[in-house]
């Protein structure tokens, strides 16, 4: 390159500031734009959540703004086969006349049911728009695609639990000993990539040990202190022999924490439920000296007993604490080791440093308050979530952190989006805490306690009483909806920005879900295997070209307890206009809204989902331009004098430094967080009650107060041959399907040279004369077959064989992406027997044969 | 060739890289050079004419036009071969350049002092009587400068690649000491062939003087051989890798076939049953084999060389 | 005087190519160019496995292989350490790709986009590549010039794995590091004075 | 006696069964008085879909006079301060965060 001339005779210059959108975390950054052509990403120094950081898949975006393989204007398709593979046949439209036929389509929708009409989008930013939009048609369905399948079934419902919030991360400021699940947390991955991985780094040379629990080497265990591999879906185990070692062996637990912050003292009977007082029908306890019964909130909640046995009403009661300790006696480090394949050894071993760092006990001064102060603290994601038991598993992981102590205090596991200004701790009549924040406010958590009843959800998400979400059961609800009591059958489907068909379980099952839907919208940037579906495909704005307020919000996603800056609130702005015609999909649903006449209840839909108060709201009576909703909505957010224009000057707006009291809530809520899920006991009454109603084999075993270990339904069925297991794994430079829309992030994945190849543990390679660099089989009990490239390497358990990320793709923009890899989801089997039926994950653990090709 | 060249970058591994930057062309413009220096210096010191045309030697007119065709080659390898000139700017440290400088010498002062033997005879053109013609002082001064051209002609490829810190099987001076007695065995080679062609040319003691010459050449160029892969075995697991492609990897034929048994072992039985009485009338025919071999074994030993050259692991 | 160096801290990098790509933007290479790669070596055997991630780039040595093997001068080296190669006087023997120890000279033998063949717009303005010569790593010299002293793969680093700065100042963060921690360039035998030093 | 103008928009609707109607209600009604009186005409299902042990469920945003019922003391919220006064029932689907 030659020595860089000054820039003769440049017209124009700029920095342009605005929020990343090429993963869900929303990074500030600023655009360099030199005579109107977007030339470069930068992080911006000092401003979060990534401080100036930006990863290679942000850094790339421009690639996916300037792609040519874009789809550059609206179509309508012309072949009526639907499948696989099928060209559409797609021939161009005026946006009019696209729009006019999306209104007449919706209306007859609406006329028929409202609530056939399904909306999907994974656009974390405008969810609200995409909520407001399936409310003011009249319908409960919205839906998100693969994140709610595999990764947050088995941690949004154990957050909830834990925090009232709808995400998890632990504290590395104070923690010395970190134990992490299935999840590669702080290495630039998961939720708070950037700034989470600084502080990783930080605690790490500061002398923080990690322990990484996973079957493959992944991008966390490589650095870790020690990686324990693992049979994939058995982490439950693991975590049952770490209890029963610390409560039975070592009697070593947060006795404190348990009582004054669990449901650990209430009084159960021989059936499991509370011993209720006869009146108030409150949870009671014993005080441990007197034995006298008292109301939970009425006795010193640190003399209420923990063991012993005691009688109310003439009936015998013990502590809740008591069956749960007697449900961890089997789980011995030798029971543990044979279903995980872990030395018993090293099981015992890790449950005694976890205890002894933890340090139970120890106390912080922070901002005047006295607080527990933890060393340890377990982290778990997607790893242990998508599997047959997801809920058991992540109940278990909370509990390992309940029985430390190590909960939403200095050095455990925070919350993430709950506390903060808008927070208003709400207890439960059973005094366990739920979600008051208004972003979250519209939860359905597991407490208070839901009824089931008969579903009117696409997803099913009436029969998950104790779930957030049941994104899995989709196709479930699509195809057998009647049977399950749906008085209707999907007309529409809305599709905004994400590849539910790639990014599902196996694409020919989630094929003949969309075969029954009437008509599909699909407003997309890209020609993805969704967008081949689509009766009318409108193009969609890149995150570069599109106003998106408030995409980043400091009470959601981050915990700046450990973080020294602050949160940040910041916005995407348009930067260049490369598809003409593209369009703001949120623009779109507000337009199609008045052509089907329902914008009034648009408006008030848009006021209740994004909880714009006062002087900004939107009138029933009026059409607001997106800029003027945009600045309605951040001003009412922010605060007024924080509108668009100050936005689109300074770009961001730092949010001051979250307070300890906001950071480490547990000892200010008061409220309490179940350890013995006894509200799990009536929930699975009343699923089966309602499913038996109907003639449905529904399987209620794991509605348990206490969450024993199960193995996944492969591992059961699948017959001897097949002997191994095929996991997948995440990759910091590639996000979504979208990423390989980008030749930059494609040429990355190709030099890394592990990505389009699968991983086999060396010595169970040689075992079956597959040499490095052979070409290899992989089948599946269901006789699925794929073939790859092995890549021998010692980094993988030996019952496991990886393919990582999402590719293998079947249709995309760029061309390049069409069947290079393996898919790993199309050998997922996507059967109802494979799923949770509490938390609606879909098992992933796919057992296969190898063989050389 | 691919768009663009680096070895390290094609895949994220840490690991010894297998050199992509040099190819045949490199092994063939290296062999040209190498041969036409060592015929220019054998007729020099030998007297290795390969017979007249126009007065002029056989031996100079093929010597300059091996190293005029792999200059050629040389240049149209350039990425920008109209900036070919600019590779004589930096003698100091690159032997590319002391090469480049060296080739425009050779061709100048050989051509210039080869032309003074033109003399097509009976009255037409005759440029003997030009100041450097022949052996004069000036005559003994082009060929002597020419010579040292011609010598550094046949090294300075050796030289390059010996030169490199990167790849540890090339940084060794055992390379440019294979380049110059290849060099000077191609050039007998030569001779070798022009015996078989036209036996009536050479005598009977001129042919075996060449063959033991050629031998003690060759025997040579077995122990450089012998002491490079040893060399290479025990000093850098690079040069480890290089070594294992070429006994027993994808280089085995080319190196143990090639170089070693066609360009070496097969020569030297050749020249010694030439040198034996029982040859008799053959003998010519065995050495002109024995030359064509041994052309061939030059060529081969720098195709091997390259593609065994392997970049060493960072870790 | 100054002498510009970066220290790359192997405990910190995780190998998720944020250098890598920022490299690639802020200099706008043609494709396949990459002036910031890392590594990845799989170091012990199952279980007791880990993965070390190695980043590279030009070591801007203090005797330049690729510097003294150029024939054409087109290689030169600034008072502040700084390797650069001028494009305009480049011949494209490639001698310095063949000389470099450490992978960083890359060969540009048609300047390609992305998308594979034509150029789109973004491309066209950021490219500074000039077929049938050779290209490398600069430390962001362009940056240092314009008074931000921190390259791009530095700045992006998210674990800040990378540290840039005078070697000659014994007191700038680099020098304390690679003493605390006790630097050391890679292949030190190839003898070429690298300025780049790995924290192990 | 004072005149209350409701509206139902989302899912409400289809219980409903409109999308605006006036009620009539005692001078010193409450918002509680108002969703008793509604669930006597179009019966339980109602109740169940906007009230969660007895106070207003997460998703059921009820506004009055453009301000949050339940930030003007919910259940318990005045309906006289302004006439005719305009409640706006807004019943949200269910959520849709995180994955």
């Amino acid at each position: 390159m030659a020595v860089a001339l000054p820039m003769a005779g440049v017209k124009e210059d700029v920095w342009i500031p605005t929020a990343c959108d090429m993963c869900y975390n929303g990074c500030t950054v600023q655009v360099h734009r030199v005579d109107g052509v977007a030339v470069k990403v930068e992080g911006i120094p000092g401003v979060g959540p990534n401080y100036g950081m930006t990863c290679a898949k942000g850094l790339s975006a421009l690639m996916n703004v300037y792609s040519p393989n874009r789809v550059q204007a609206p179509m309508v398709r012309t072949n009526p086969a639907k499948g696989i593979g099928v060209d559409p046949g797609w021939k161009e439209v005026s946006w009019d006349e696209a729009l006019d036929l999306f209104a007449v389509k919706l209306k007859a929708a609406m006329d028929k049911d409202p609530r056939s009409i399904l909306t999907h989008t994974f656009d974390r930013y405008t969810y609200a728009v995409a909520k407001a939009f399936s409310t003011a048609v009249g319908s409960p369905n919205v839906t998100m695609g693969s994140a709610g399948i595999f990764c947050g079934n088995g941690t949004h419902p154990v957050a909830f639990t834990l925090t009232a919030s709808n995400e998890i991360h632990d504290d590395l400021k104070y923690c010395n000993h970190l134990l992490m699940f299935g999840a590669s947390a702080g290495f630039v991955g998961g939720h708070n990539a950037m700034g989470y991985s600084v502080e990783m780094q930080d605690a790490r040379q500061r002398g923080m040990k990690l322990t990484v629990v996973d079957p493959v080497l992944n991008y966390a265990a490589s650095h870790a202190d020690e990686w324990i591999p693992i049979r994939p879906g058995t982490d439950g185990a693991f975590a049952l022999a770490m209890m029963r070692e610390w409560v039975i062996v070592q009697d070593s637990y947060d006795k404190t924490f348990l009582k004054l912050h669990t449901n650990a003292t209430y009084l159960v009977g021989a059936d499991g439920r509370y011993a209720r007082h006869a009146t108030s029908n409150k949870p009671l306890v014993a005080i441990a000296a007197t034995g006298a019964i008292l109301p939970y909130d009425e006795a010193p909640s640190d003399e209420a007993a923990l063991e012993g046995t005691f009688t109310v009403d003439g009936v015998e009661v013990t502590p809740a604490f008591v069956p749960f300790k007697a449900h961890l006696e089997p789980y011995t480090a030798q029971f543990a080791s044979k279903i995980t394949s872990i030395p018993a050894a090293t099981i015992t071993r890790v449950a005694h440093e976890v205890l002894e760092a933890a340090s139970i006990g120890q106390t912080i001064q922070l901002e005047g308050d006295t607080y527990p102060l933890r060393g340890a603290a377990i982290s778990w994601y997607r790893g242990i979530s998508a599997h047959r038991h997801a809920m058991a598993t992540g109940q278990l992981m909370g509990q390992l952190n309940m029985l430390l102590g190590a909960v939403d205090v200095p050095g455990g596991v925070l919350n993430s989006s709950s506390m903060g200004p808008t927070w208003r701790p709400n207890l439960d009549p059973d005094g366990f805490i739920y979600p008051g924040n208004p972003l979250a406010g519209h939860m359905k958590p597991a407490l208070p306690r839901r009824k089931v009843s008969a579903p009117e959800t696409l997803e099913l998400q009436e029969l998950f009483p104790v779930s957030v979400y049941a994104r899995a059961m989709l196709w479930l609800g699509l195809l057998e909806g009647e049977k399950f009591g749906l008085p209707y059958k999907c007309e529409v489907l809305v599709q905004c920005r994400g590849n539910v068909m790639q990014t599902s379980g196996d694409p020919e099952t989630m094929a003949k879900a969309f075969q029954t839907i009437g008509f599909i919208v699909s407003i997309n940037t890209f020609p993805d295997e969704t967008a081949q579906w689509a009766d009318l495909l409108l193009p969609d704005m890149h995150s570069l070209e599109r106003l998106t307020p408030l995409v980043g919000n400091p009470n959601n996603f981050t915990n700046s307890a450990s973080v020294e800056e602050s949160g940040t609130w910041n916005f995407q702005q348009p930067i260049v206009k490369v598809v003409e015609k593209a369009r703001n999909w949120g623009e779109v649903l507000f337009d199609v809204a008045e052509r089907a006449g329902i914008l009034p209840d648009m408006n008030s839909a848009v006021n209740a989902a994004c909880h714009i108060t006062g002087e900004y709201q939107l009138r029933r009576d009026q059409k607001y331009t997106w800029e003027d909703f945009a600045d309605r909505w951040t001003k009412s957010t922010v605060g007024g004098e924080h509108g668009l224009d100050y936005f689109r000057e300074h770009g961001y707006l730092k949010e001051d430094k979250r307070l300890a009291k906001y950071a480490y809530p547990m000892i200010h809520h008061g409220g309490r967080i179940p350890l013995y899920l006894e509200h799990f006991l009536d929930a699975g009454v009343a699923v089966k009650e309602y499913t038996d109603s109907r003639g449905i084999e529904w399987d209620t075993s794991d509605y348990a107060a206490v969450m024993d270990y199960q193995p996944c339904t492969t591992e059961k069925q699948a017959p001897a041959q097949f002997d191994m297991w095929l996991v997948n794994q995440k990759l910091p430079f590639m996000a979504g399907t979208y990423s390989a829309e980008n030749p930059l992030l494609m040429d990355l994945a190709k030099r890394n040279s592990k990505v389009f190849n699968i991983g086999i543990n060396r010595a169970t390679a040689l075992k079956k004369g597959i040499a490095d660099g052979d070409e290899m089989w992989i089948e599946t009990p269901a006789g699925k077959k794929v073939k790859g490239l092995a890549r021998l390497t010692e980094g993988i358990h030996p019952e496991c064989v990886s393919a990582p990320g999402m590719f293998g793709r079947t249709s995309a923009g760029n061309k390049d992406a069409v069947g290079r890899g393996v898919h790993f989801n199309n050998l997922v089997a996507f059967t109802l027997d494979h799923m949770d039926p509490v938390s609606a994950a879909l098992d992933s653990c796919v057992k296969i044969k190898v063989s050389k090709a | 060739m691919s768009s663009v060249v680096n070895p390290f970058t094609g895949r994220w591994i840490m690991e010894p890289k297998t050199q992509n930057v040099w190819g045949n062309q490199h092994a063939t413009w290296f062999t040209l050079m190498g041969i036409g220096g060592g015929l220019f210096i054998n007729r020099l010191l030998f007297g290795i004419e390969l017979g007249r045309f126009w007065g002029m030697t056989w031996a100079d007119i093929i010597s300059l036009a091996l190293i005029g065709v792999g200059g050629l080659i040389l240049i149209a390898d350039l990425g920008k071969p109209l900036r070919v000139l600019r590779a004589l700017l930096n003698p100091r440290t690159s032997w590319i350049s002391i090469g480049a400088i060296a080739d425009f010498t050779f061709m100048g002062l050989a051509g210039l002092w080869t032309l003074a033997d033109l003399n097509f005879g009976g009255g037409g053109l005759n440029l003997t009587g030009l100041p450097w013609h022949g052996d004069g002082t000036l005559g003994l001064i082009f060929q002597v400068i020419a010579a040292l051209a011609a010598i550094v002609v046949i090294a300075y490829p050796g030289l390059v690649l010996a030169s490199s810190p990167s790849i540890p099987f090339w940084n060794s001076t055992l390379i440019p000491m294979q380049f110059l007695v290849n060099g000077f065995a191609s050039g007998l080679a030569c001779g070798l062939i022009y015996a078989a062609i036209v036996p009536s040319d050479v005598s009977g003691d001129v042919l075996t003087g060449w063959l033991s010459l050629t031998t003690g050449l060759l025997v040579l160029s077995v122990f450089l051989q012998i002491a490079h892969v040893l060399n290479g075995q025990y000093t850098h697991v690079a040069a480890k890798v290089a070594v294992r492609r070429l006994l027993s990897g994808n280089l085995q034929v080319a190196y143990l076939g090639g170089v070693v048994l066609a360009g070496l072992v097969i020569p030297l039985a050749l020249i010694a049953y030439a040198l034996s009485d029982s040859a008799g009338s053959n003998a010519a025919m065995a050495a002109g084999i024995a030359g064509v071999l041994i052309l061939a074994g030059n060529w081969l030993s720098k195709h091997t060389v390259i593609r065994a050259g392997t970049y060493a692991s960072l870790f | 005087m100054t002498r510009w160096g970066m220290a790359l801290d192997l405990e910190r990098c995780v190998g998720c190519y944020a250098c890598s790509m920022a490299c690639k933007t802020e200099n706008g290479t043609p494709d396949g160019v990459w002036y910031s790669p890392v590594y990845e070596k799989e170091v012990g055997t199952y279980p007791n496995t880990k993965r070390m991630f190695i980043p590279t780039l030009c070591m801007h040595c203090e005797d330049a292989p690729c510097l003294n093997a150029c024939p054409t001068k087109a290689i030169t080296k600034r008072t502040d350490g700084i390797v650069l190669v001028d494009q305009t006087k480049c011949c494209g023997t490639r001698a310095c790709v063949a000389a470099c120890p450490y992978g960083a000279m890359n060969y540009v033998h048609e300047v390609q986009g992305a998308f594979g063949g034509e150029l789109i717009q973004l491309e066209k303005q950021s490219f500074k590549s000039t077929a049938g010569t050779v290209q490398k790593c600069t430390f962001c010299s362009h940056r240092i010039d314009a008074g931000k002293f921190e390259p791009a793969c530095v700045e992006v680093c998210p674990t800040k794995a990378r540290i840039f700065g005078d070697l000659e100042d014994p007191g700038s963060e680099i020098s304390r590091v690679i003493r605390s921690r006790n630097g050391s360039p890679a292949r030190p035998e190839a003898g070429t004075g690298p300025s780049v030093y790995y924290l192990r | 006696m004072i005149q209350c103008k409701v509206i139902f928009a989302g899912l409400i609707k289809r219980v409903a069964g409109t999308s605006e109607m006036t009620v009539t209600l005692p001078a010193d009604s409450t918002l509680g008085d108002l969703l008793a009186d509604l669930t006597a005409r179009f019966g339980q299902e109602f109740e169940d879909k906007i009230l969660l042990n007895g106070d207003l469920a997460n998703h059921a945003v009820v506004m009055i006079d453009g301000e949050y019922a339940r930030e003007v003391g919910g259940m318990q919220a005045r309906l006289d301060r302004q006439t005719p006064a305009q409640v706006e029932i807004v019943l949200l689907g269910p959520p849709l965060l995180g994955g």
